[in-house]
């Protein structure tokens, strides 16, 4: 197919959203109604891609998962992944991502009365992650280079991932920290978990689309400029972290960390790798 | 689809597997470990369920096996692991303990040991109804007559479907990754993330399977010929996955 | 006085609403050989099979040869052990062969050492002509052949009553002769035979009673083979039409 | 442990369960009529004795057959975009993909069911002078549908059981919408109890028709 | 000189390296009722049903009312509409009622109208004495009465000959006379029929030819009704002993 997305979109008038279902970042309410920060950012983006193609481009929201979003973007199922993807460099050899837009820190979640505090005190423990997230190698990778000696449990998403932690089944869930305190503040007793201890590492997130197409790039690093620097980023950062939220009207609960401050004050686009090496 | 990259297969994960290629090994020595001891508690279960669904005069026995074989089959695979790995445990705290493996193994055998009693008793009751006459009337006693008569036979016509429930129990397994079993499927979708070359890992596991599967059958149609009776000739079944 | 064997007293069964065996009497002493015939889904079968319980019935009684078999303390395998049944679709036990088909049950059952049960069933293989085969399996014989088999199987455990439900009517008719053969042979010899068949030559030649049951279940006939070959004006319509119908041809 | 259930009122099933519901169904109808059309078709090129018709039949079924339908799911999903040249959903790669895996399976019981209809049938037919094509469809076909009927609803109803393994593309059937529910509400056990209630009391209420159903083509045979 | 119907030359057949018609002759004229016997695998049914080309042969050639059944170019559906056949198991269509069982290959193969392919279709139901059946399905009728229907619908078709493969061997007792009355009915008009039986009676009554089969597929006895029973000093070892074992009881 033909790499000018921005051609693409405006001759159909319609562009096909990635959008998460059940992430911190992004995520549905039911009856193909997608919300959360990054979504209304990728909104917000197309509405500028609307103004300058000078006419109406409509959203075709797509679910994607963390096991084929990356397919989906390459084969043109999905023209803008606004979800919660990790650029790395891995990836970055098959998918271009936009400059990052929020900085994740992986963090260890446990219950409050677990007594963990820290990476050190998992050993011996059993700890959660998510089949399909890039977590779950630097954990492996952590694991191997610190003779840390835990037990680890995949879920098959995070809400499942959660649920180990909640059930007992694991003492510790490792993830993103924004899926983190999305997952306790939906639970039932939010004030039985805590997150705890050092950063693993961190994260750059931004939305994913085609490789080789400069132009549409630009487009959505200008658009995503525009809103940090007007401001509007910062207020719908505040709406979707800090205030109640759909369904359930809770508190997600987390300011906004220094990475992430600093990757506003610079826009950039690079991967995970520079910001471990750093 | 264009160029392959099939090195992939010999970058290192960083975890305890040294290339991606011994972890899709070690996924596969995982398949194989579900399936088969899952296929144990399936044939163990489901003849035991099978049998008791054709005892003459005894019905509370066949009620209760005609309960089993509906529970076991009429939830889909999925939702019956999840209600093995996330509902029995916060129901029933000590079930937390278990392994994930044993409830996999527990939740694929009983789903399949459903479907293996409806084929015993549909093999029994699909013997003539002279050779249970027959047995009895040289005086066996019912476990005699079973023993000796009616299981024989009902077990060779089964084969066939038998063999199919074998291959499903493999391809069934696949389902196990969504409860952190690290077998083929996880791999597949785990390695293929981490690579992003879903279609080298997606084909290397597919081709496992489709050993897997022919192994199987192989192995089956070897004892089904051992088992073939001189001079009998009898239909086979099919249908199901 | 002759010995009773089998005394059917009274028998009534219904397979749910539908009665298909209805106040039925016959006695049969030691040495008789009784045919019972009738019309197809008459319940000769269902009659036959009563007579050693694999058929369980609701009114009435049936003594072999003096236990009940309908009292609930009765030892139906013991008792089964001891009366013969060839089928009509021979029920040999496809997966054994000839020999084991012969000695399995004797074992089992009986309790006797494999070798005595082996003897003993070569012994009867060989009456029945079909020595040279006891090494096959039922399905590589002829009907014929799995037949006398059959009958075979069931004389090797020393019954002293057998009973045939159409023994001869699954079989191509070149095959019958051989069955009814053997059959004749056993009559000479004075064994207590009750035999549901339609082949009227075997009648004719051996039966010393011939019994008539209708459609439903009741008995009709119950008289010497002499009155029932001899007589027909003493027969019933039902009767008479039967045996026009299937000695027209 | 204390399950509480409250959360589960009216809105909260039209919002997340129905509409997972009416794609398990409609995506269990449309594979069946579909499956069994092309099933029927592959079955009779297995059937018709030639080589290059059943060869590539009988590679296409059998390796179907012995893939996990997860692994089908995610095959496809990757690549018929590629194959037919632009993008397409969850739900419409579902769609095909289901249809495509379910033809294996239902050609194996139009094939039993074509084989189980006795060779005198077949002669019959012949002998009052049909041509091919006439004695199948007038002959062979209605009675195999009829005899296969039973088992072509029990295969459904697992086609039905089988929907729930496209959340593995993120499609969105009934045990999805379980799932969203509950994980925004922060009640999973409940929903994943609820889902397997839900499809015991479909699939018990379906599989309890067929038998009705087998009861009554019994006696009209 | 009598019309020829069906000539079967030099026939050779083989399953697989079993061979199981060996270089068979027959001529049927027309007008003949034809009787073949012999004892079971024979190859009497793949003879008939070679007539028809249901099964194909390797060797020699067959004409049915002076049309090469083996000729390639020879429009076979056709052909067969013209001879009539019934099958050992009737082979009604289960899933049609008797009417449509006695119409469907009217309308179909010989294109009549519905109406008309009704009308003849009853008449020969009638004629066959069950009129009172027309809308049951085959499954509603006894093994005789579906013999019949099988035989009526044939004979809607018009057929210039009948095949008949063991009409009666699948049939309880009592039911065989009802189809062999039909059978005898049809050969009083002159129809031509090829039989293929175990019924001596029916042959005694009205064959006028009666051939032999020996296992393998070799045709041992072609000879007149009165000579195949009239004169056993001029019969084959073979058949002597199959006569004898056919009629012993
Ligand atoms: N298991 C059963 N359930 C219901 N009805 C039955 C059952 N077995 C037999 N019957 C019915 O009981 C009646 C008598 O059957 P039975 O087999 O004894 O007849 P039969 O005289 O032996 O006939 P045949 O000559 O066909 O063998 C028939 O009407 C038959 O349909
Ligand atoms: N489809 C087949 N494949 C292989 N062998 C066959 C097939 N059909 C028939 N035969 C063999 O051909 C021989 C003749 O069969 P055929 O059915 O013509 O015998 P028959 O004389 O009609 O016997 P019966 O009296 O049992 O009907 C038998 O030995 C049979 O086993
Ligand atoms: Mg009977
Ligand atoms: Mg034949």
């Amino acid at each position: 197919q033909s790499n000018d997305t921005l051609a693409k979109i405006k001759a159909s008038g319609s562009i096909s959203l990635g959008v998460r279902d059940s992430s911190a970042l992004s995520y549905t309410l039911g009856n193909g109604k997608y919300v959360g920060f990054h979504t209304e950012m990728g909104e917000r983006i197309v509405a500028d891609l609307s103004k300058a193609a000078g006419k109406e481009i409509k959203i075709q929201y797509t679910p994607v998962t963390s096991q084929n979003r990356i397919p989906l973007v390459q084969n043109g199922t999905v023209d803008l992944e606004c979800g919660s993807t990790t650029n790395n460099a891995t990836r970055a050899k098959d998918v271009s991502f936009a400059v990052t837009t929020y900085v994740e820190e992986v963090r260890i979640l446990t219950k409050a009365s677990s007594g963990i505090n820290g990476i050190s005190d998992l050993k011996g423990k059993t700890v959660a992650t998510t089949t399909g997230t890039t977590s779950v190698q630097t954990l492996r990778r952590n694991k191997r280079a610190e003779g840390l000696d835990f037990k680890e449990v995949m879920g098959k998403d995070h809400a499942d991932s959660f649920l180990l932690l909640e059930s007992g089944r694991a003492d510790a869930f490792v993830m993103d920290g924004s899926i983190l305190a999305a997952n306790a503040s939906k639970s039932r007793n939010a004030a039985d978990y805590k997150m705890v201890g050092e950063v693993l590492s961190v994260e750059p997130i931004a939305c994913m689309l085609r490789k080789d197409d400069p132009a549409f790039k630009k487009a959505v690093d200008d658009s995503i400029k525009r809103q940090i620097a007007d401001g509007s980023l910062a207020k719908l950062y505040d709406k979707w972290f800090l205030q109640p939220i759909p369904p359930t009207n809770t508190k997600i609960g987390l300011p906004m960390s220094e990475a992430t401050k600093q990757a506003w004050a610079n826009p950039n686009d690079k991967p995970m790798e520079d910001y471990a090496a750093k | 689809m264009g160029n392959w990259d099939w090195q992939v297969y010999l970058q290192d994960p960083g975890g305890k597997d040294p290339t991606y290629l011994q972890w899709m090994l070690s996924a596969w020595g995982w398949t194989i470990s579900v399936a088969l001891s899952a296929l144990l508690v399936a044939l163990v279960v489901g003849s035991l369920v099978g049998i008791l669904r054709t005892l003459p005069n005894s019905p509370g026995w066949v009620r209760f096996g005609n309960a089993w074989v509906e529970l076991f089959r009429n939830i889909p695979l999925l939702v019956q692991i999840f209600l093995w790995y996330h509902v029995v445990p916060a129901i029933f705290t000590p079930a937390r303990d278990v392994p994930p493996f044993i409830l996999v193994v527990l939740a694929l055998g009983f789903f399949t040991s459903a479907r293996i009693a409806e084929q015993l008793r549909a093999g029994i009751q699909a013997l003539p109804r002279g050779q249970r006459y027959a047995g009895m009337a040289v005086g066996f006693t019912t476990w005699q007559y079973y023993r000796y008569v009616i299981l024989p036979m009902a077990y060779r016509m089964i084969l066939p479907p038998l063999t199919s429930e074998s291959m499903n129990i493999f391809k069934n397994s696949s389902v196990a990754f969504a409860v952190s079993i690290a077998e083929l499927t996880q791999f597949a979708m785990q390695a293929g993330e981490e690579t992003a070359r879903p279609i080298e890992m997606y084909l290397g596991v597919t081709v496992l399977y489709i050993i897997s599967a022919m192994v199987i059958n192989r192995i089956m149609a070897f004892i089904e010929k051992r088992a073939r009776v001189p001079g009998f000739v009898a239909a086979g079944g099919t249908g199901g996955h | 006085m002759a010995e009773q064997m089998i005394q059917i007293k009274d028998v009534s069964k219904w397979y749910g609403p539908v009665q298909v065996l209805n106040n039925c009497n016959v006695n049969i002493n030691k040495g008789d050989v009784v045919v019972v015939c009738g019309p197809s889904g008459s319940g000769k079968s269902t009659l036959i099979k009563t007579v050693n319980a694999l058929e369980p019935i609701q009114k009435g009684s049936i003594v072999v040869n003096g236990i009940g078999v309908t009292d609930p303390k009765t030892d139906l395998p013991k008792l089964r052990s001891k009366v013969g049944m060839v089928f009509q679709h021979f029920e040999l036990f496809p997966h054994l062969s000839v020999t084991e088909n012969l000695t399995i049950a004797q074992i089992k059952v009986l309790g006797r050492s494999a070798d005595e049960a082996k003897t003993r069933g070569l012994k009867m293989l060989d009456r029945v002509g079909l020595m040279a085969h006891k090494d096959k399996f039922p399905g590589q014989l002829s009907g014929g052949q799995q037949q006398r088999v059959a009958i075979a199987r069931a004389l090797s455990m020393d019954p002293i009553v057998m009973l045939f439900d159409e023994p001869t009517s699954a079989l191509d008719p070149e095959m019958v002769g051989e069955v009814l053969d053997v059959m004749v042979g056993l009559a000479k010899e004075g064994m207590t035979m009750m035999v549901v068949t339609h082949e009227m030559g075997f009648a004719r030649k051996v039966a010393n009673r011939v019994i008539f049951i209708d459609v439903g279940g009741r008995i009709l006939e119950d008289c010497s083979k002499e009155d029932f070959f001899g007589n027909p004006d003493a027969r019933q319509p039902r009767t008479k039409d039967f045996l026009n119908k299937i000695l027209q041809h | 442990m204390n399950l509480d259930f409250g959360f589960y009122n009216w809105s909260v099933i039209t919002d997340f369960v129905l509409k997972g519901f009416y794609f398990s169904v409609f995506l269990t109808v449309v594979a069946t009529l579909g499956g069994i059309f092309f099933g029927t078709l592959l079955a009779l090129m297995r059937l018709s004795g030639k080589k290059w018709l059943d060869t590539p039949a009988a590679i296409y079924v059998n390796g179907m057959r012995s893939i996990p339908l997860v692994m089908v799911i995610l095959w496809f999903f990757l690549i018929v975009p590629f194959l037919i040249g632009r993008p397409i959903g969850a739900e419409m790669s579902a769609i095909i993909t289901f249809i495509a895996f379910e033809a294996a399976y239902f050609s194996e019981i139009m094939r039993a069911g074509i084989q189980s209809i006795p060779r005198g049938q077949v002669f019959a037919g012949m002998a009052v002078g049909m041509s091919y094509r006439q004695n199948m469809t007038l002959v062979i076909l209605p009675q195999a549908f009829r005899n296969m009927l039973p088992v072509l609803l029990t295969q459904t109803i697992i086609l039905f059981q089988d929907t729930s393994l496209v959340y593995a593309i993120g499609a969105y059937d009934m045990l999805k919408g379980f799932e969203t529910a509950g994980k925004n509400f922060g009640r999973p056990i409940e929903s994943y109890l609820l889902a397997a209630v839900v499809y015991f009391v479909l699939c018990y209420a379906l599989s309890w028709l067929v038998k009705r159903l087998h009861k009554k083509i019994a006696i009209i045979r």
